[in-house]
């Protein structure tokens, strides 16, 4: 009974720090997050590596144990003492808490989190605050326009296309993969990932389908402060996909407005 | 291998071992197994017709092929089973009359299955041409390994003559046939009718 | 898989291939094989430096493809005649065609991209188109176009629009005839469609314009 | 009657059939009949149909001129003579040689077959282990400067994960291992199908020499996915991509019904399925797997390549985009448990044995492989969390994260048995504990994965890379050098100095966990998949994996040179070095020959170690 007791003391033990140091960890796992859905995001992992943690530390023992513990002395070449077949409660105690453990992790976070974020976009589609941003996807770049403004593509002072934010207001970006218009693009569209790894979201961008994403952002930056701020094609989509990048701006609510205007004035202009 | 093993000079050919009844179980295990093999991507054509095309069924499916090369694989399947019944009675050369026959009609099947498939009426770029022309190619491509197969049974029963001491080929040759029509049936109903 | 044999499997007979054949023969296609995969390109200049370079007159073909030219060294003299015929050969990709030297760039967050030429080679270059099939457009900048087929509508005319290009649609062609410029010297051109990755991805070469024979 | 390697003691005597001497090698003869197959059917191809361009080499040409090359190469390496001609009544008149060169031989013997399989697997991992090193040369700069062009890069990946999926990560736990364990393991003296399995194993070479040359045709930059809509328009290269692979399944196909027939029906009297070894029970549930996924991915390949060649709109934006996504990946995460799960089932297999005690809870270590299997197919959409439309993310992220149940049995078997046990402690078993710890991480990431919103952030970034490394590399790699220095013994006669095989075993661990444990961070960080450049700010932490990753490549060189010299140098090692119980232990070794002289009967369970139990197998004179 001695290694029983011996191990169960220092898992506990060693679960407690491993948990707390989790705990420090886990609050940064997303390394920067810049928007309401990704601290959720965050939020959901930093309780899965909570989770784990102990689970790991389980397994790691054990094979320290077989290391150190257990280890065969040398001259010794009788067969182990021990020669357990099965043991109902530890068999019974792993199945019931692997089922308890996976189902609440279903529940919480994963369906919980979901639900959340389904309940955003709606939440977001009734509010008359929402930002509606269309993005369009091809090979290789992305393009932006604001309906509501009637910014039709939204370029920076060196024609590269860009993406201005306001802080702190609901953004639904409608995401279409679909060429410019020269009749080609239903062969050459491929399929994009739409992704702001400071967002902590990413929705991939069908030819031929429109799909949507939440999102509001909480911190005002732009690429050149922060490298996760920055609008990236994440699924390979040719040659050209590394390059599939977009500068993003989240600005204060009043630097926005003064944006859109500017934009106006330089899309009348030329 | 087996420590049994004759150490004559002869030297032995398919079909000319006898087989025990662990040996024939293993057999038709085995070729159960690939049949199932083979029964899956006939199952993921037909499902993907759904996803890609739905029930439609285009109007100018030339009908007449797909019939006459049902009656031809069934009657080359009857002769093929004609000549399991020769095996059964070592009548050697009654398999190879039979296999002639079933030689025959499998070549003529495979050729009426290829022209509904090739002839050019279904438009390839079209949902329902894009999942026709794979599924009858597939269904083409296997007939034609079980022809070959069929060419190899026959050409074995004949120039081994007496040596043969069992005849798995002949039987397993009838059940990949048999298979192969009932695979050509449930693709000819569906692409054609459902 | 139909029959059994295996009471026939006995190693008998030792009968011996040759040792020094089996391993020459293989070390021999392992190196052709690594030449073939890495050393492809040198090997091939290699060649083409020993075929003696002419001049292109008359009409010349000029091919596009994901992402290259076919030749992608060419060489004109100053004077004469040239008929270009080019054909996109992509079967899903526009391709287009600049002359030019010296680089405009923009930066990016992967540092500048070249997004053109900077000089375009057919400045006050007459041309005459003779074929247009599938063409997405035809930017003409300052070059001076007469045509023999109707250019509506996807000839665009008058500067402000980028350099002289042609962009052809998968499986479009275009050919047109002018008099080589007196402008001798290394051009380059290239394609910079898609986001200038065509170029960046290897869509280019170079012309020789040499100066006229005295 | 048992053979030492290299010198036959057997010789060609006048009672034996006086057949013509082998003049050329055969994998010599197989090149030249594959030339000769490739040229006339691409020459007859692209006469009949020449393309725009006129080009001797076209898309359709290519293609059946493949096909040529393979038929050529298959007959030429010994299918024509030992196979097709007594399938036609003809007389056979191949016989099989003894010494070395029966392994660059069309052979029906398992062993040679095994070892054929895993040279020509090792083969692969090298050649995709010099394209890993060429990418991560790569990444150690953030702008292009090995590699001239990104579609290069592309390739590259391409070429590294098709190989390692489909020629390493399928094949050398199963068509490897297996082939040489499997009827030893059961009893028997030959495989079921072995004639099949003879010219199954060459098609592997064949198979990764057509994707490692694919970038002759064309660039391709679509990963080991093939991915449509990309794959359409794509460089040619992606036709000998789908062709290779094609290839490679195929022979896979033939490993699983092969195995799975020996298994079922040539097990040795005593031998029921209460009895039978973790190993066979994990290649049961592979070989199952492979039989129902193998044909369908196949299937796949096929109409992908008619989308590429002919071209039908199936998968274009013409088309549906997400059929293929669907279709690749109802085969594509099953194919990972193809690779884990003999891993898992040889974790079961070894620690019994060094450690001497009783396997713990062994029916759960069975339901555990079984439901692994079953679940398997249930999962597949995980791989498209953010592709998908929202209603199927629930219930497919539902049976993601109950797979780690069954999956954790084979951790709860393995702990139950090193439980008080007296736990030997050298390389094969050390390399054991260091497999479950990576793939114990390889799991636990997977949770963080299996939950969508958080998968929404790290899906497509390199915390993805890193957890599939941990999976397949921490898992089936470290457990397949496992493998061979415990069966060191079997399949040579030799034995390894246990100093520096555990030298070898810390030296691949540490590189292996300093690489790709940053794999994780980088990702987090916002380090994207499928990128030879990236924003400036990543490039520290990369170079420092790529400096990791190198120490790791030579880790790998150092093991697999330890392993070929201790097998060829070695000291002599024992019968059974290990006093294992398991059948192929009472097999001579080195295994040459007939394996059982005399049938053997089992008459107890394999895996009880304690001092009262009886011997497991009993000979029958």
């Amino acid at each position: 009974m001695g290694d029983f007791w011996g191990f169960g003391i220092i898992w506990v033990v060693l679960s407690v720090i491993a948990d707390w140091i989790a705990s420090i960890v886990g609050r940064h796992f997303y390394v920067f997050t810049a928007s309401v859905q990704a601290q959720e995001g965050q939020a959901a992992a930093s309780f899965l590596l909570m989770t784990v943690v102990p689970i790991f530390v389980f397994v790691v023992m054990m094979l320290f144990y077989a290391l150190f513990r257990f280890r065969r002395r040398k001259g010794d070449t009788g067969s182990s003492t021990s020669q357990v077949k099965f043991n109902k409660a530890y068999v019974g105690l792993w199945v019931t808490l692997s089922l308890v453990v996976n189902l609440f992790l279903f529940v919480h976070p994963t369906a919980s989190a979901m639900q959340v974020y389904w309940q955003e976009g709606q939440a977001y589609n009734k509010s008359s605050n929402e930002l509606i941003v269309d993005v369009t996807a091809q090979q290789w770049g992305w393009s932006f326009s604001y309906p509501q403004y009637g910014i039709q593509e939204s370029v920076d002072s060196n024609g590269n296309d860009v993406l201005y934010l306001p802080v702190d207001r609901p953004v639904k970006f409608v995401l279409n993969s679909y060429g410019d218009g020269d009749g080609l693009s239903e062969q050459i569209d491929v399929i994009h990932s739409f992704w702001i790894p400071a967002f902590g979201m990413k929705t991939d961008v069908i030819p031929g389908e429109t799909r949507y994403e939440y999102i509001t952002p909480t911190v005002i930056s732009d690429t050149q402060q922060n490298g996760m701020m920055r609008v990236q094609c994440a699924e390979v989509c040719g040659p050209g996909h590394p390059y599939m990048e977009s500068n993003l701006h989240v600005v204060s609510q009043s630097n926005f407005a003064s944006w859109v205007q500017q934009q106006l004035k330089l899309q009348s202009g030329s | 291998m087996a420590a049994s093993s004759n150490q004559s000079n002869d030297v032995l050919y398919p079909m000319q071992t006898p087989l025990s009844r662990a040996d024939l179980f293993k057999l038709k295990g085995g070729l159960t197994l690939f049949l199932i093999g083979l029964a899956v991507p006939i199952l993921l054509l037909l499902e993907m017709r759904y996803v890609v095309a739905g029930g439609y069924v285009a109007p100018q499916v030339t009908q007449w092929p797909a019939i006459a090369a049902t009656v031809a694989m069934l009657l080359s399947g009857l002769f093929t089973v004609a000549g399991s019944k020769s095996a059964k009675k070592a009548n050697r050369p009654g398999i190879v009359r039979s296999y002639n026959w079933a030689i025959l009609f499998a070549l003529i099947a495979i050729i009426l299955i290829g022209i509904p498939a090739f002839n050019g009426v279904l438009d390839p770029v079209s949902h329902y041409g894009e999942t026709f022309i794979p599924t009858m190619g597939t269904i083409d491509v296997y007939l034609f390994f079980t022809w070959i197969g069929m060419l190899a049974t026959r050409s074995r029963v004949k120039r081994l003559g007496n040596k043969i001491e069992n005849y798995w080929g002949v039987y397993a040759t009838n059940i990949v046939l048999w298979f192969m029509f009932v695979c050509w049936v449930v693709t000819w109903v569906q692409l054609y009718y459902l | 898989m139909s029959d059994d044999l295996e009471k026939n499997q006995q190693p008998l007979v030792e009968r011996e291939w040759s040792r020094r054949e089996f391993l020459l023969g293989a070390g021999g296609l392992a190196v052709v094989g690594v030449g073939a995969l890495f050393a492809k390109s040198p090997i091939a200049n290699a060649f083409q430096s020993l075929r003696p370079q002419t001049t292109d007159q008359g009409h010349v073909r000029l091919y596009q493809g994901d992402f290259y030219f076919d030749p992608n060294h060419m060489q004109w003299r100053v004077g004469d005649q040239v008929t270009l015929h080019l054909m996109n050969q992509s079967p899903n990709r526009p391709h287009e065609m600049w002359i030019g030297r010296g680089f405009d760039t923009t930066p990016t967050e992967f540092g500048p991209i070249a997004t053109g030429f900077h000089t375009d080679f057919w400045d006050g270059v007459h041309i005459n188109i003779l074929e247009a099939y599938h063409v997405s457009n035809w930017v003409t900048n300052n070059a001076i176009v007469t045509s023999q087929v109707s250019p509506h509508p996807w000839l665009v005319t008058g500067p402000g629009n980028g350099n002289f290009s042609p962009t052809l649609e998968p499986g479009g062609y275009v050919t047109w005839s002018f008099t080589v410029p007196n402008k001798p010297g290394r051009w380059m051109y290239g394609c910079f469609v898609q986001s200038y990755i065509h170029y960046d991805e290897g869509m280019r070469g170079t012309i020789d314009i040499l100066p006229a024979k005295v | 009657m048992s053979v030492t390697p290299g010198n036959s003691p057997l010789q060609a005597t006048g009672e034996l059939p006086v057949v013509p001497r082998r003049r050329m090698s055969p994998p010599m003869k197989g090149v030249i009949w594959a030339a000769i197959g490739f040229l006339l059917l691409n020459s007859i191809v692209s006469g009949i149909d020449p393309d725009v361009l006129h080009s001797y080499v076209n898309q359709v040409s290519v293609v059946f001129g493949w096909m040529g090359a393979m038929v050529g190469w298959l007959f030429g390496v010994g299918g024509w003579d030992a196979l097709v001609k007594p399938a036609f009544g003809f007389p056979l008149k191949w016989k099989e040689t003894v010494g070395w060169r029966r392994y660059f031989e069309y052979s029906t013997d398992h062993k040679v077959i095994g070892i054929q399989y895993m040279v020509s697997s090792g083969l692969g991992f090298l050649i995709a282990g010099i394209a890993a090193m060429m990418m991560r040369l790569q990444l150690m700069s953030d702008h292009m400067w090995l590699f001239q062009y990104s579609k290069g890069y592309l390739t590259t990946v391409g070429v590294h994960g098709t190989i390692m999926m489909f020629s390493v990560g399928t094949v050398f736990m199963v068509g490897g291992l297996g082939n040489y364990l499997i009827p030893m393991m059961v009893g028997s003296n030959s495989s079921a199908f072995s004639r099949l399995s003879g010219i199954s194993v060459w098609m592997v070479p064949a198979g990764i020499m057509t994707v490692a040359f694919s970038p002759l045709l064309g660039d391709w930059t679509t990963g080991w996915r093939g991915y449509q809509p990309l794959a359409s328009q794509d460089g040619d290269g992606i036709i000998f991509y789908y062709l290779g692979v094609f290839i490679l399944l195929l022979s896979s196909l033939i490993v699983a019904l092969n195995l799975v027939a020996t298994i079922v029906f040539k097990r040795a009297p005593g031998l029921t399925w209460n009895r039978l070894p973790m190993y066979a029970w994990g290649m049961l549930a592979v070989s199952f797997l492979n039989i129902i996924w193998i044909p369908e991915i196949m299937m796949t390949f096929i109409l992908a390549l008619l989308a590429k060649i002919v071209p039908l709109p199936l998968f274009t934006a013409v088309g549906s985009p997400m059929v293929y996504l669907q279709m690749f990946w109802l085969f594509g995460h099953p194919e990972v448990y193809i690779v884990v799960v003999p891993a898992l089932a040889l974790w079961m297999e070894i620690l019994p044995v060094l450690s001497k005690k009783t396997l713990f809870a062994r029916q759960w270590g069975v339901i555990g492989l079984v439901f692994v299997m079953l679940l398997s197919g249930m999962v597949w959409a995980h791989h498209l969390f953010p592709t998908q439309g929202n209603s199927t993310i629930l219930p497919i992220s539902f049976f993601t994260e109950m797979i780690s149940i069954p999956t954790g049995f084979a951790f709860m078997v393995a702990i139950g048995t090193i439980w008080k046990s007296k736990f030997t402690l050298n390389t094969p078993s050390l390399l054991v504990l260091m497999s479950m710890f990576n793939f114990l991480i390889g799991g636990l990431t997977g949770v963080f994965l299996a939950d969508p919103m958080v998968n929404m952030q790290l899906h497509d970034t390199f915390f993805v890379v890193g957890h599939f490394h941990y999976t397949i590399i921490g898992g089936m790699v470290f457990s397949s050098f496992a493998a061979m220095y415990y069966y060191l013994p079997k399949f040579s006669g030799r034995t390894f100095n246990d100093k520096w095989g555990q030298f070898g075993a810390y030296w691949i661990f540490i590189a292996f966990n300093a690489t790709f444990f940053q794999f994780f961070i980088v990702g987090l960080r916002g380090m994207n998949r499928w990128v030879p450049v990236y924003p400036h700010y990543l490039m520290w932490q990369n170079f420092e994996i790529s400096i990791c990753a190198f120490l790791l490549g030579f880790g790998f060189l150092y093991n697999i040179g330890y392993i070929i010299w201790a097998w060829v140098k070695g000291p002599a090692a024992e019968e059974n070095p290990w006093k294992a119980k398991t059948l192929e232990w009472y097999a001579p070794s080195p295994a040459v020959g007939t394996n059982f002289e005399t049938e053997p009967q089992v008459v107890n369970g394999f895996y009880d170690y304690s001092d009262g139990a009886g011997e497991a197998v009993v000979f029958q004179s």
